[in-house]
């Protein structure tokens, strides 16, 4: 029965084409990876070839984890991460679902001025957030991050976040109401559980500018107690020298992590991303 | 008549977002962008007015280079429409099909790229592409198309294009995920009747399929829109804040950064920087405008 | 004791007035039935009852208490929903008990209630299950137990039935009206079908654009209807409507007929084509043309009709209604 | 996650809070300088600190790209270090006009440099210095000394010797006779028009022609060494157009390159990853027996923050920064980077020592762009980064480029108008 519908011959056409973009997608990074665990010479010699016992070397790991105190960079980066994502989360789903569930005046112009953020570089307010940072003594914390990526990860997450609460059954919250439930607890008990996978899709959106992020680790935080990883790899593409084992071992390091991070959110991700279809 | 009751849980639910984001970006960044107001003279701040607007628009100096990255910025964005979304969508129509296997696989495999670092991306690339490691041109040249290579980045004529496609390269996951997810919800009822009627395979999707999914690739669009037009570290990260060769590369981004943070002998200009980010911000905002109010009320949208 | 009273309860979104100066009195025990097309703000009342919805103006009196600004949960009132609304990640018994939980209920009482709850619509086998495992029918009779647990002084029911299948539409119809009879409860009960209506409401209430159109037992709005819209709206098939002027010419009223007060005559008024013939083996419809009027007749017994013969009907003359050009009846 | 979040961020400003009242003051360095960082911390600052109890450094530099953006940031908000490593000529006195920097004029220490030293961070009337010279760089050509007596290669010192040699090298074709590549653009301006510029311009003789108006860059000494610099298109890599600059530095270091335009800051890198002899030869000058120019640029300085509430402790720091001693470390710890002390050096590295000895044979001068005319829109800087590439390149013809520097800089600075 499925014969009658599945053509060999586009089944292969399509995983051959599959197969080529999956190759595509990840020869760079394979490429990156392969290379960190070589030594210099043989990096450019044959950038291709996997380390062989000729050519295999830890001297840019050594070097990275020499030079700096990772471990704390890593935790640092682990922390903003984390803390910014939930609040990001947090306050945007409270945001969207106020904005999705009740009427009120001004609810359209609260939602375009939430929107607003989306259409400016926060990098140019720099000077004013650090100048707030100062007055407010959060400079060299990892809170002045959070804050920031907080606020930067808010518009999106408002506006992905409120589509999907929309769609949140209004029988199921009434139905709450008339057993008694606070709007607080319909929001957390009802509503937030069953738009998990919307919270997954609009944290790994998030995650990724907030772990890559170099500027604000400068400005607001570059204490040696509060780098971040990606501003501690910064120091290795430096104005004169290029230690190349020791980049390309940082930025192998610092795929790592979010990938992982990415791994923990892709299934809720695409359940997040597919729910539409459910209803 | 009853007066209606202040619902507190409205002002409880929207209080933490809007204080967090009115404090740390929108305060900050109209504060910024009211400098674009104001010029420097002899260390002192003046109001001028629009007088920045006309400099950034008339004075030849600064008119050409706003130009040339505005022009820069439209290739780059027509570059992701033509190249990134339609990638997207054919990789999202083959993952859709229902009876595909490793689906779950591929899908994660074409969204890694997403999720790097530009630094990572930007670092990459130009290993890849640079003629002297090689090893684009050994690749090249072992399917016998050695002729074809080029120090891409670094041509005037290409370097903008390589890294538009180098940034659809990074980014096309996001359409694909999303136009993914818009086939999924077709229901299958739909699909069946359409192959009841004969309409299979190819025509499926440009009969059936395409038109429903038109809604998602609108939002797709005016995301791309957004996020190009606000794209800076990439060209960055592989060609500087004097995005050569030659300003080839230069897009609103970029001659933002350089005018506002200055760049080597320049000196920062933050009153013409915030003027570069108050045009971008109007740009964008136009564009959006023309998204929702002409495209997005035009565009039909079907019950599922 | 009226168990609810509504006083010129208006509701408008913005522009829109959705509810115009609706009145009604429940008394204790009464099925009461809303009624109407989609739209017509039959659910919007519902909602403004059960306090999911603030009336822009108006009072609304439950159990003597005026309850405008009484959350839900504090008017005495239970609700049933068309999409069953069953918390996902409840099972069965924690549906039920959740609300008396919330009202800090004694937990002798929340299990003695959820239990008898639970016998009464047979639930017991399924008590523990996740509403994910249970069917349509079960899931409805648990959002109905859900109702009872709290001992509300009024229930409203949202389209309850729409989303189950006819058979069980049919059986949870004769469950519902037992429940009413044992519970002895006021209840309202929102619907679209006349069918729905008819058979379970002591009064029905006809809404249309907003406003209370008549108001009345089913026979009272059946035998009686004030007008054109509740004369067509109720019944099935339903009121046959043409001009006058096919029977006498120059007037301007239209009749309305009934289908199954129209019979065959030879020297019927009627003289019609017939297009179609539906065969319900106790009756058969008759549905013929005079000229671009449709008409349906329902004729008793079996009858072989052959489509596009040529047959006169007739009617009695206190079996027909008139109705001026704005659709009021006309006595 | 919250809590431990929360306990860091207690942590650190614990330790702001600290350095304020405690007697152990802590200065904070502020540099672009990330590749010394290693050097600071186990040289330099333990040196310091054995001397100076109660004063504790940090050195905190970020990646030179972002140090100017990030500085700027830092000062106006009042978060930067104490200590400013500074640039030289404006992107300093913007600070300092600012109020960002101190005038440090009535420090003893400054007394160890000579006038020239001083002048990239003084006013333009020169009645305020506020920053410690502390090195410059030499232009040059590093050369692959392997390579050279491989093919037979002798040193050149005129322009004729320097083509006939890259001519050698392509022909025999072992090596690409030129590591540059045009990507990053710096290189082309830096290391090629600067480098080989003096020798045309007569270093500060033209320098100072052109800052008083008198000479203008449509002028042949200015045009000139863009019509050089287009015959190096020839000699560099295979699609040097995408070549960055640390593929140029890695196509040298790995011996696949005869010869490197260099800067002398390269001496340290270089002497750790290549493994064969190197040498290092003045920019040629045109005919044999002219007089031989370089370009001997003062580069980094060091300066107080203004709003520094460690005066005291930040002088005791630079003071030291001006003394002998400093120089001798820093200049040894760092061979490339010569110390701008009147007390001279005794440097041990050899290249170091050849590119030094350049300054008794020739004139110095400093980068062309650097004072003065960098100062309006258009960059005369970054113009000159454009118009160096497009001279090897050959988009452009040398007087056009002239033509559009000429323009550029007419367009805002008086004396050219």
């Amino acid at each position: 029965m499925h014969k009658a519908r599945t053509n060999p011959f586009n089944t292969v056409g399509m995983h051959g084409a599959l197969i080529l973009y999956t190759l595509i997608a990840l020869f760079p990074v394979f490429v990156i990876l392969i290379n960190s665990f070589k030594a210099r010479k043989a990096i450019f010699r044959e950038p291709l070839a996997l380390p062989d016992s000729d050519s295999f070397s830890l001297i840019g790991y050594q070097t990275v984890m020499r030079q700096g105190d990772f471990l704390l960079y890593f935790q640092n980066s682990m922390i903003v991460t984390v803390a910014s994502l939930f609040f990001i989360l947090l306050f945007g789903a409270m945001a969207a679902f106020a904005l999705a569930e009740y009427r009120f005046k001004g609810n359209l112009l609260m939602g375009l001025y939430l929107a607003l953020g989306i259409m400016i570089p926060i990098r140019i307010g720099t000077v004013a957030i650090l100048e707030m940072m100062v007055a407010t003594g959060l400079v060299n914390t990892l809170w002045a991050l959070i804050l920031v990526y907080t606020a930067q990860g808010l518009p999106l997450a408002v506006f992905i976040l409120s589509e999907f609460m929309r769609q949140v059954s209004d029988d199921l919250k009434n139905a709450g109401r008339i057993d008694g439930l606070s709007e607080y607890t319909i929001f957390f008990r009802l509503v937030l559980p069953l738009v998990r996978p919307a919270l997954a899709t609009v944290a790994v959106f998030n995650m990724i500018p907030i772990w890559n992020d170099l500027w604000f680790p400068l400005i607001l935080a570059p204490a040696e107690e509060t780098k971040t990883l990606t501003l501690g790899s910064q120091v290795f593409i430096g104005q004169f020298v290029t230690d190349w084992n020791a980049v390309l071992s940082a930025l192998s390091m610092a795929i790592l992590p979010v990938l992982i991070l990415y791994v923990i959110f892709s299934r809720q991700l695409i359940r997040g991303i597919t729910s539409g279809a459910v209803k | 008549m009853s007066v209606p009751r202040i619902r507190w849980h409205i002002i409880v639910f929207l209080a933490p977002a809007t204080l967090v984001y009115t404090a740390v970006m929108i305060f900050p960044l109209f504060n910024t962008l009211r400098l674009a107001l104001y010029s420097e003279v002899a260390q002192a701040r003046v109001f001028v007015g629009l007088e920045n607007f006309r400099t950034l628009f008339f004075d030849p100096i600064w008119s050409e280079q706003f130009w040339n990255a505005l022009g820069n910025n439209f290739w780059f964005f027509l570059i992701h429409m033509l190249v990134q979304n339609p990638i997207g969508i054919a990789l999202a129509a083959i993952l859709s099909h229902p009876r595909l296997r490793f689906a779950a696989l591929y899908r994660s495999a074409i969204f890694i790229p997403t999720i790097l670092s530009f630094v990572i991306v930007g670092f990459a690339w130009k290993l890849i592409l640079s003629p002297i490691w090689g090893i684009a041109p050994s690749m090249l040249d072992a399917v016998g198309l050695k002729f074809l290579f080029a120090p891409w980045l670094g041509k005037e004529e290409y370097a903008l294009t390589t890294l538009a496609l180098i940034s659809v390269w990074q980014f096309v996951g996001i359409p694909m995920m999303l136009i993914y997810a818009a086939l999924l919800s077709i229901p299958d009822e739909i699909l069946e009747a359409g192959e009841i009627d004969g309409i299979t395979g190819m025509s499926a999707f440009w009969k059936v399929k395409l038109p429903l999914i038109l809604p998602s690739i609108g939002i797709i669009s005016i995301l791309t829109f957004v996020g190009n037009f606000n794209a800076f570290d990439l060209i960055y990260v592989a060609q500087g804040a004097l995005a050569g060769p030659d300003f080839s590369t230069d897009i609103l981004g970029t001659f933002m950064y350089r005018t506002f943070f200055g760049f080597q002998l320049q000196l920062g200009n933050p009153h013409m920087g915030s003027a570069i980010a108050g045009a971008m911000f109007a740009i964008i905002l136009v564009g959006v405008c023309i998204y929702l109010f002409g495209i997005q009320t035009r565009m039909r949208r079907y019950q599922l | 004791m009226t168990a609810l009273k509504l006083a010129n309860v208006n509701k408008s979104f913005g522009e829109v007035q959705v509810l115009q100066d609706i009145n009604l009195e429940v008394e204790e025990g009464e099925f009461v039935v809303f009624v109407g097309p989609s739209g017509c703000g039959k659910s919007t009342l519902l909602r403004v009852i059960a306090g999911l919805e603030d009336a822009t103006s108006g009072e609304v009196t439950i159990d003597e208490q005026l309850v405008n600004r009484t959350p839900p949960s504090k008017r005495g009132i239970a609700m049933v929903f068309q999409t069953y609304a069953l918390y996902p990640h409840l099972n069965v018994r924690g549906n039920m008990s959740l609300a008396l939980k919330q009202d800090k209920q004694p937990k002798s009482v929340i299990e003695e209630r959820v239990a008898t709850a639970s016998r009464m619509l047979n639930l017991e086998p399924y008590i523990d299950r996740y509403p994910s495992e249970l069917s349509g029918g079960q899931r409805q009779r648990v959002a109905i137990g859900r109702a009872i647990v709290r001992e509300p002084k009024l229930f409203l029911f949202d389209e309850p039935l729409s989303n189950l299948d006819a058979a069980l539409r049919m059986n949870t119809r004769i469950e519902i009206a037992n429940l009413h009879r044992q519970l002895g409860t006021s209840m309202i009960y929102v619907t679209h079908d006349q069918t729905e209506a008819m058979t379970l409401a002591d009064r029905i209430v006809v809404l249309r654009h907003g406003r209370v159109e008549q108001i009345g037992s089913p026979m009272e709005l059946y035998n009686n209807p004030t007008n054109q819209f509740v004369a067509g709206f109720l019944g099935s098939p339903s009121m046959n409507f043409f001009p006058a002027s096919l029977v006498h010419a120059g007037d301007d009223r239209t009749i309305g007929v009934r289908p199954e007060n129209l019979h065959l005559a030879d020297d019927g008024v009627l003289d019609a084509e017939v297009s179609h013939v539906e065969q319900l083996g106790a009756d058969t419809n008759v549905v013929a043309q005079i000229d671009d009027h449709q008409i349906t007749a329902r004729l008793f017994g079996q009858h072989f009709i052959e489509e596009g013969q040529n047959l006169r009907f007739g009617f009695n003359s206190e079996n027909a209604y008139h109705f001026d050009s704005d659709g009021l009846r006309l006595r | 996650m919250t809590r431990n979040s929360l306990k860091l961020a207690l942590a650190a400003m614990g330790l702001v809070a600290a350095g304020a009242q405690a007697q152990d003051v802590t200065l904070t360095i502020e540099s672009w300088r990330n590749d010394d960082l290693a050097l600071w911390q186990q040289e330099i600052i333990p040196a310091f600190e054995a001397e100076h109890f109660g004063i504790k450094v940090v050195f905190s530099p970020s990646a030179p790209t972002e140090y100017n953006a990030a500085l700027n940031s830092k000062l106006d908000a009042g978060s930067a270090g104490d200590i400013i490593t500074c640039r030289p000529f404006d992107a300093s006195l913007a600070l300092f006009e600012a109020g960002h920097l101190t005038d440090l004029d009535d420090m003893e220490a400054m007394n160890n440099f000579s006038d020239v030293a001083k002048s990239a961070w003084q006013t333009d009337d020169g009645s305020a210095t506020f920053c410690v010279p502390m090195a410059s760089v030499i232009h040059g050509f590093i050369y692959n000394a392997d390579a050279f007596a491989e093919l037979g290669i002798e040193v050149p010192t005129t322009e004729a010797e320097f083509f006939a040699a890259l001519d050698t090298i392509k022909e025999d074709g072992s090596y690409i006779p030129m590591a540059m590549g045009t990507n990053d653009q710096w290189e082309a301006a830096t290391m090629g028009y600067n480098n080989i510029g003096p020798n045309y311009w007569k270093g500060e003789e033209g320098r100072r022609a052109l800052i008083a108006g008198e000479q203008k860059l449509t002028d042949d000494p200015w045009v000139a060494p863009y019509e050089t610099l287009a015959r190096w298109g020839d000699y560099l890599g295979d699609g040097y157009e995408a070549q960055t600059y640390p593929d140029s530095q890695n196509l040298f270091t790995l011996g696949r390159a005869a010869i490197y335009p260099a800067g002398s800051w390269e001496i340290a890198g270089f002497n750790a990853q290549a493994d064969f002899a190197m040498g290092a030869f003045k920019p040629p000058v045109r005919n044999a027996g002219d007089t031989c120019y370089i370009s001997d640029h003062t580069d980094i300085g060091i300066g107080m923050n203004a709003a520094t509430v460690n005066p005291e402790a930040a002088k005791t720091f630079l003071a030291w920064v001006g003394s002998p001693e400093f120089a001798s470390i820093f200049g040894n710890a760092l061979p490339g980077f010569f110390p701008l002390s009147k007390t001279p050096v005794e440097l041990s590295d050899p290249l170091a020592k050849e590119f030094v000895s350049w300054r008794g044979e020739c004139e110095s001068t400093i980068r062309s762009t650097y004072q003065i005319l960098s100062r309006g829109t258009p960059n005369l800087e970054n113009d000159t980064w454009g118009a160096s590439v497009a001279a090897i390149k050959g988009t452009s013809s040398p007087a056009e480029l002239g033509q559009r520097l000429q323009d550029g800089l007419a367009s805002w600075y008086a004396p050219q108008q």
